[in-house]
């Protein structure tokens, strides 16, 4: 019992790390204090966070351009990430990355990707090496409704599942790829429906519901871990910011983002800890409040780091062997 | 004459050509409504509709693909590839079928294709939204390659790039977007294959493509001060590529520079430079020198983007060293 | 009645035209007559005959590494084709294309591909123009069961069903790509069922039965051409030869291929129009003679052509242009 | 010394790799009971077992993007790209994700990738299975490429590829596979970045890869009877690429002729030319000369092919002309 409330506890912890990292680097962003782009995923967090809630320290996850939810959810050190965004030397990529290329191998983080659909054979690839080491682990690969039209999607269903590899695909269907509705980009509206063609599992989820969320990728990721090959996992849900800050959103209406508000994944949840007594108030507020703290550290942490030293541009491009 | 931006010019010459040409139509990701991520065709689709502004799924495969079998089929498709990073990604079907295709036929097909596409860093995007890959083209046989570095270039080279019934790679550097230029209010055109001298000069011949060439004539201007007469070349194409005029300069100045945003190996000017060295070897002074990108992938940190992009600082000390060989 | 006859003959004659010009092929080829590559499409000649029946002069398609029948059935000219294998200045692509690059624009056939998969975005281009310039004309895209896994394929098809291109995919799935059999490759039997990824319809034929190929295809073709959008269409079929002429055939039984001579589709076919009257026995000798001579004129024509002058290999890269 | 294959060298470097390190696996179209296009795995499906030697899909997306995958997981994929013509379908995976990603990372991972591919033409294949697309490549820092043209080199380079932490790719010139030439049977591996001076001369270099570098030894020897001595070097990694050998002998011969199979314009020896006439200038008594396939896709009649790719009588008259300047 108390395990689970833990658990639970725990969710609603992630998803609230994700919104507030997110609501201030939005903040920061605006204030220009961070370099490049930003692709916010507020209004997605119960996808990373409810798939994440499945894996082990040492399974690994690939990632997208809108990717910190996914790297919050899976452990990323706050620090790290807000540095990278930086471009500050103590990021996780020295600087080399920034937002759109947040990694932490030491945790299974194998990269966000500039590429939309870039980590879809990627993942493929860690799978296969976990099916041939025999280690257990399990590769969860995130990509949007409109990388779900790449080339490399297809191949590497094909491939996962003939191999019966221990992957899972997670389409998180936000409506848009980019400025483009769905209905404009591809002639389906349930993506999950294209594992057919694959001979695999699809699996609906609404992916403003953490535990819907959670349960139903938990049984992929099982099936994944017992050998009985990949899953493609389609997760309705939506962002509320632009597709990125800048975006001046001609594409859809501002009602449109008021009606998903509605659903809000983290209010929805909280609401259920609450209702169900499972959580108090108070304690909420503590745990919140924790979060809070983190995340300012994390933005000091970033700004009183040093930038990189220029040279070390030139760096980390080759492993230096011996012999 | 009137003065416009880098992104009126461009969007002016697409206007145009859908306006004289029923079968120019733009198809690409994101380019309907929001004009793309640069907003170049914002407004055609409000003017043109959906048939002939159409926003394709994220698919580079089958855009190339498909508007080489439009062009094949007698239509003139104009593709944008939203960064030229994502070229690769329709490596194929730009490669291997609309390079070789009239070739491959023995001359039975034309593919009057053109494919728009952004280039280079600045913006700190990163290594998968900054490169300046124009030379795995260069490399190809059987497109064209154009790089515009001003407003006038950029709407005349896309005219004839529009016109041209071979597949041609138009290159925009998203750092000129903004950059202001006199364009003619009349309809023009400029030929392939002409490099224009943007500045004359004596002492030394730069040669640059896209950004660097503002970068090249803004340290030019403050040389001239310090009595150092610097001509800048912009080829604009780089395929056909204008050798001529490039050596017409050596002749009179002895001393090259060439400076480009690609990387440094097998670059653009590996090609240029190749050439000088072998065909003017007579006039040279010294040795033929290349500015790059450093050989590695574009980092995000400004301070690491600008350290591997060659800046005006290192222009000027190259064209002094060059000077003093 | 008089019509249906002639179109059945007509039918007959192509597919023998095609067997009878991959034997000679064949054997010229094993003469060291000819240089290059050679993939023979013996056995599936009911596919090309069937699906090309349905398709107008200036109907375009496009072909595979495994081309000739399918130039064979559009209409082309056997000397040009053959002069072009000998590598002529006669040949239809002047010497530089050789058997996996043979077209003829005049006639619709947009040319065969030596990149497999290569042709399938390229029939979506020429289905836009169709629809685009409104020019009635249907496209008819040929690829193998290998070919499916290409990353081409999936975008071409979601492409084409988004805009209801008039295009026809034909999947000949000859059980192997190259020397790997179909379980080998996808973890599907139907190659069909990957139409409903993309909300079209999909058609499962025995490729050996030209009329069923016909039928059914008709049905796609007219279902394009009336602007109801792309049809996959999977003929069951079989290569009687190894995947190219030298192949040692390790991954298969001669008994398999005894099994699959046993419905080979001209003796099927011939056995049908007999069986039921619709051509004496006396005819077909007529017309396999006709076609026997037809042949030994292409190769005698290919023989004696010239081949290209050396520097005719500079030419055809670029359409000069005045201005 | 025993002689053996071009094709056996590979194999055998195979073989050694897949028998001491259980971590190396090969991947690729039709590797299993054919042993690929070329046989080169012939034998080694049945050695070691399906899990170990897979066939694929006709996906080389997939195929490269998995084997990234694999490798930055720890294991040390080797895979097959039929011909070197495919690897455009590759492109992202190669250019954006395998060659960027340790990079981008800040050296967070390594990728022991090697991708063997085939290139070359002369088998009348026409212009997709016969390109020499090296230098796409070599425009892409990340990636080391190997180009041997000896079983010996074959052999060694190989098993150093095998071993590198870096994403390799590995050509094999087609027409090279039955060539002969001594190999040891015990194991050794040649390091990256060291060119091999195949013969010593004094009159002229000759820089030559893959099946030129044969040729080029073939006309070396001839010319040698008529008095004319050429140094034949062959760089046999173009990524890291050893120029100080390539220096030393042009200080001493002053004259330079580059030779590659890949197309002209933009091709390998662009870069070398380039270098050598920056780095060695003082050097150079004659410009440096460049004799590739040219500016064209590949055409398949056998006449045409032979006029577009460097045949030993253009190598003779370019070393005659170079001599003589
Ligand atoms: C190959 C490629 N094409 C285009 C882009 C530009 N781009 C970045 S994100 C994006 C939309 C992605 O849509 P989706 O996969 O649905 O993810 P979402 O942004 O909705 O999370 C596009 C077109 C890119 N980064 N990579
Ligand atoms: C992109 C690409 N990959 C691999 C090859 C090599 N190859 C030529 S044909 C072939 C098999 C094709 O199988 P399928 O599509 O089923 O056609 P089939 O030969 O059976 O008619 C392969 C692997 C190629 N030509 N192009
Ligand atoms: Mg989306
Ligand atoms: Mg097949």
């Amino acid at each position: 019992m108390e395990n689970k409330r833990n658990f639970l506890a725990g969710l609603y912890a992630s998803m609230y790390k994700i919104r507030r990292f997110e609501q201030e680097a939005v903040k920061l962003f605006h204030n220009k204090e961070l370099p490049g782009w930003l692709h916010s995923y507020i209004g997605e967090e119960a996808v990373a966070v409810g798939v994440c809630a499945s894996l082990n320290r040492d399974d690994y996850i690939t990632s997208t351009h809108r990717g910190h939810g996914h790297c919050i959810a899976k452990g990323a050190d706050l620090k790290r990430m807000m540095a990278e965004l930086y471009g500050k030397e103590t990021g996780y990529c020295k600087g080399k990355g920034g937002s759109m290329h947040i990694a932490d191998f030491s945790i299974g983080i194998l990269g966000a990707n500039g590429i939309v659909g870039g980590g879809i054979p990627i993942a493929t690839g860690t799978a296969l090496a976990s099916q041939y080491l025999e280690d257990g682990r399990v590769t969860v690969c995130f990509f949007g409704d409109g990388a779900s039209n790449q080339g490399g999607f297809h191949e590497s269903l094909n491939l996962a599942s003939l191999w019966k590899l221990p992957v899972v695909y997670v389409c998180e269907n936000n409506l848009y790829a980019e400025t483009t509705p769905q209905a404009d980009h591809q002639p389906i509206r349930d993506i999950a429906d294209r594992a057919k063609s694959y001979n695999m599992p699809g699996v609906i989820i609404d992916g403003n519901d953490v535990l819907a969320v959670y349960e139903e990728t938990n049984k992929a990721v099982e099936r994944a871990r017992a050998g009985r090959g990949p899953t493609l996992v389609e997760c309705k849900t939506y962002r509320y910011r632009g597709h990125w800050e800048g975006d001046p959103e001609v594409y859809r209406t501002k009602e449109e983002v008021k009606e998903w508000k509605k659903r809000d994944p983290l209010k929805k949840f909280k609401k259920y800890l609450l209702e169900n007594d499972i959580i108090q108030s108070k304690e909420i507020s503590f745990v919140e409040k924790k979060i809070e703290d983190e995340i300012k550290d994390a933005v000091k942490y970033a700004q009183a780091s040093p930038p990189p030293r220029p040279e070390s541009a030139l760096e980390d491009l080759y492993v230096e062997q011996g012999g | 004459m009137r003065e416009i931006t880098f992104r009126e010019a461009i969007r002016e010459a697409l206007d145009e050509a859908l306006r004289s040409d029923a079968k120019v139509f733009l198809m690409g990701e994101d380019i309907g409504p929001l004009g793309g991520a640069f907003t170049v065709t914002k407004g055609l689709f409000d003017k043109y509709g959906r048939k002939r502004v159409r926003n394709t799924p994220i698919s580079e495969v089958a855009i190339v693909g498909a508007a080489t079998g439009a062009a094949m089929a007698g239509l003139r498709p104009i593709t944008e590839i939203m960064f030229c990073d994502f070229l690769p990604l329709a490596g194929d079907q730009i490669i291997n079928q609309a390079a070789k295709m009239r070739y491959m036929f023995g001359g039975q097909v034309k593919v009057p294709l053109t494919i728009r596409t952004i280039l280079g860093a600045g913006l700190s995007a990163a290594a998968h939204h900054s490169q300046s890959n124009e030379a795995l083209f260069m490399h190809t046989p059987g497109l064209k390659l154009v790089i515009p570095s001003t407003p006038y270039d950029a709407k005349g080279l896309l005219k004839t790039a529009i016109l041209d019934d071979n597949p041609v790679i138009y290159f925009e550097h998203r750092c000129l977007y903004d950059s202001k230029g006199p364009v003619p209010e009349n309809s023009y055109s400029i030929s392939f294959g002409r490099a224009d001298v943007k500045k004359e000069g004596r002492d030394v011949t730069l040669i640059a493509t896209a950004e660097m060439v503002i970068k090249s004539l803004s340290v030019a201007e403050e040389l001239e001060q310090e009595g150092i007469s610097v001509e800048v070349i912009d080829p604009r194409t780089l395929n056909p590529l204008d050798m001529e005029t490039i050596y017409e300069s050596v002749k009179k100045t002895g001393r090259v520079l060439i400076v480009h945003e690609a990387v440094l190996t097998c670059g653009p000017g590996a090609e240029i430079a190749a050439r000088i060295s072998e065909e003017a070897f007579d006039y040279l002074d010294a040795p033929v020198k290349r500015l790059a990108t450093k050989d590695v992938p574009i980092p995000m940190a400004p301070v690491l983007e600008d350290f591997v992009i060659p800046q005006k600082e290192d222009i000027k000390i190259a064209i002094k060293s060059l000077r003093n060989f």
